[in-house]
């Protein structure tokens, strides 16, 4: 039986990788991983409104998978060593998950159990003695105020850090339909050429595949691993 | 019931309560008779006369204590407990407290990002800090500096601390978004 | 020392501190070798399954609790409520540290493939993990599960959860299955 991706929440990319791949019912094999591509980054597609913030996971997942497709269409394709590496290290990095999901699970039976255990409330009332610290000044504690202050800065500031990382795609599919009236038509690697990084270039592969979907823009390409030109329908 | 099991029960009861139980709530909480009880009860009673924790059994009133046979030892380790320096733990928690009382437990958790139930207890103990109840709440309770260790730390006013202002303003609790993970 | 003595009075010792107790306060206390102490605590929590009050050994720190098969009469006697459910985020982040600590943050989050940091920071305050203290590097952070995880969980004896092997052993990935087309 399948899911409805869009209604499940997933903990995760790899959640959601290894519930398309259960789904296939295929062997974990590149061909496997590059089957299911265009069904993560469709999901991809609707976390953006849901849950942003955890999109740039997802992303970093969806740019192994890329690599993974794009390998097994263009088998002399030369992506670097790293990014293969890393793009196909992602089978461990799945069963390495499901492990520990199988712990999880495992937690979750214990707890289902409902037996759990207290500590005693200590009286100790009458054993109060003042005692300070002769160490302990008021510079120390307003040093160590001043500490978790910063700490806490960081915390409320990092959720913002992470949105700031990832490209709305809606963005830019706009950037890149402008371009295109302007111009009529444009090449791939003229619309890489600003991209600030792995998320970027997803977010643009992304923005393309939709337009090329909703039949705004046709993809061309003159002849094998020529640059792609991207034209206006 | 098998005796074992209700003797156990019994005494996971009792050290839980840590405070005085009767017979009677227990003959209720079971739905079994008074002899029944007084029978585990004192079983245990006699069990446990060589044992750290004893069962003292008084006017049908039951609680648990520690062996006094015992006392120089527990003596020993308080004392050795009291006199340890304050964990960065107790100082980070203090110096909340200071700033912010009167601070509930919630809060200063939410602020250190840390459960602080030991650290709280250790500044009780040393007479640093003690309990207010919230003037709003009353089921809210309130932690604020004791009279004695303001006086040590010298300070008459809070708002004479250092960096009064930007201290407190910059100590800003993260709000709670469930949907991360 | 005889003993069943040691046991009495560490028992004692428990029952009175106010927080978890160290082995090395323990070997203070008493001016006794760590393995003399650590013997009559293995004692002590090999007596676990039956008795009402248990002793939790985790990190080479001690607490007693009450046994959690007694769950429901306790809740029942003190009209507690039982902890609230882990999300199935908290209990991923959890199953990691369990296994692997002490583990990092970001060793947690590349097992998990997704940012843990502010399951990390629930549990925190729930109490139910905790920052290392014995790290190498002060800079890494690391964390580890507590007694209140064991309590959470009603774990008597952390030796006694199956080992990571034997509970992962049948999980695989579809295998590669030649010819298939």
């Amino acid at each position: 039986m399948r899911i409805k991706l869009e209604q499940h929440q997933f903990e995760g990319p790899l959640d959601l990788l290894l519930q398309l791949i259960e789904d296939q019912q295929m062997d974990i094999t590149a061909l496997a991983l590059s089957e299911v591509t265009e069904q993560f980054l469709n999901y991809v597609r609707s976390l953006q409104e849901k849950n942003p913030t955890n999109l740039a996971d997802f992303l970093i997942i969806a740019a192994k998978l890329l690599v993974i497709k794009s390998k097994a269409l263009l088998p002399n394709l030369d992506l670097g060593a790293d990014e293969e590496e890393a793009a196909f290290d992602l089978t461990a990095q799945l069963l390495t998950y499901k492990k520990f999901r199988e712990v999880a699970k495992f937690l979750k039976n214990l707890e289902a159990r409902r037996k759990q255990s207290w500590s005693r409330e200590t009286e100790f009332t009458d054993r109060v003695t003042f005692l300070p610290d002769p160490e302990v000044t008021v510079d120390v504690l307003a040093g160590t105020l001043g500490k978790l202050a910063t700490e806490l800065k960081e915390i409320v500031k990092l959720p913002e850090k992470v949105l700031e990382k990832v490209v709305s795609i809606t963005e830019k599919i706009n950037h890149i339909q402008a371009l295109i009236g302007q111009k009529v038509e444009t090449r791939l690697s003229e619309l890489l050429k600003d991209a600030s990084g792995k998320t970027d270039v997803i977010v643009t592969f992304l923005a393309l595949l939709e337009l090329t979907k909703q039949r705004i823009l046709s993809l061309d390409q003159e002849e094998k691993f020529a640059d792609i030109i991207i034209k206006k329908n | 019931m098998d005796l074992n099991k209700l003797k156990s029960q019994i005494l996971s009861i009792l050290f839980v309560a840590s405070k005085p139980v009767s017979i009677k709530e227990l003959t209720e909480t079971f739905g079994m008779s008074e002899s029944d009880i007084k029978e585990a009860v004192e079983e245990i009673v006699s069990e446990n006369d060589t044992s750290g924790i004893i069962l003292l059994a008084h006017n049908d009133r039951l609680q648990l204590a520690s062996n006094p046979e015992n006392s120089s030892q527990v003596k020993k380790f308080l004392s050795l407990e009291l006199r340890e320096k304050l964990t960065e733990a107790a100082l980070e928690t203090l110096a909340i407290i200071l700033y912010k009382q009167p601070v509930s437990r919630a809060e200063i958790e939410n602020i250190r990002g840390v459960n602080s139930q030991y650290s709280i207890r250790q500044l009780l103990i040393r007479g640093l800090i003690e309990k207010s109840s919230s003037a709003q709440d009353r089921r809210v309770q309130n932690y604020q500096t004791t009279h004695e260790f303001m006086q040590t730390l010298g300070i008459t006013d809070m708002r004479k601390l250092p960096d009064f202002e930007t201290l407190t303003q910059n100590i800003q609790l993260p709000e709670n978004k469930p949907d991360q993970s």
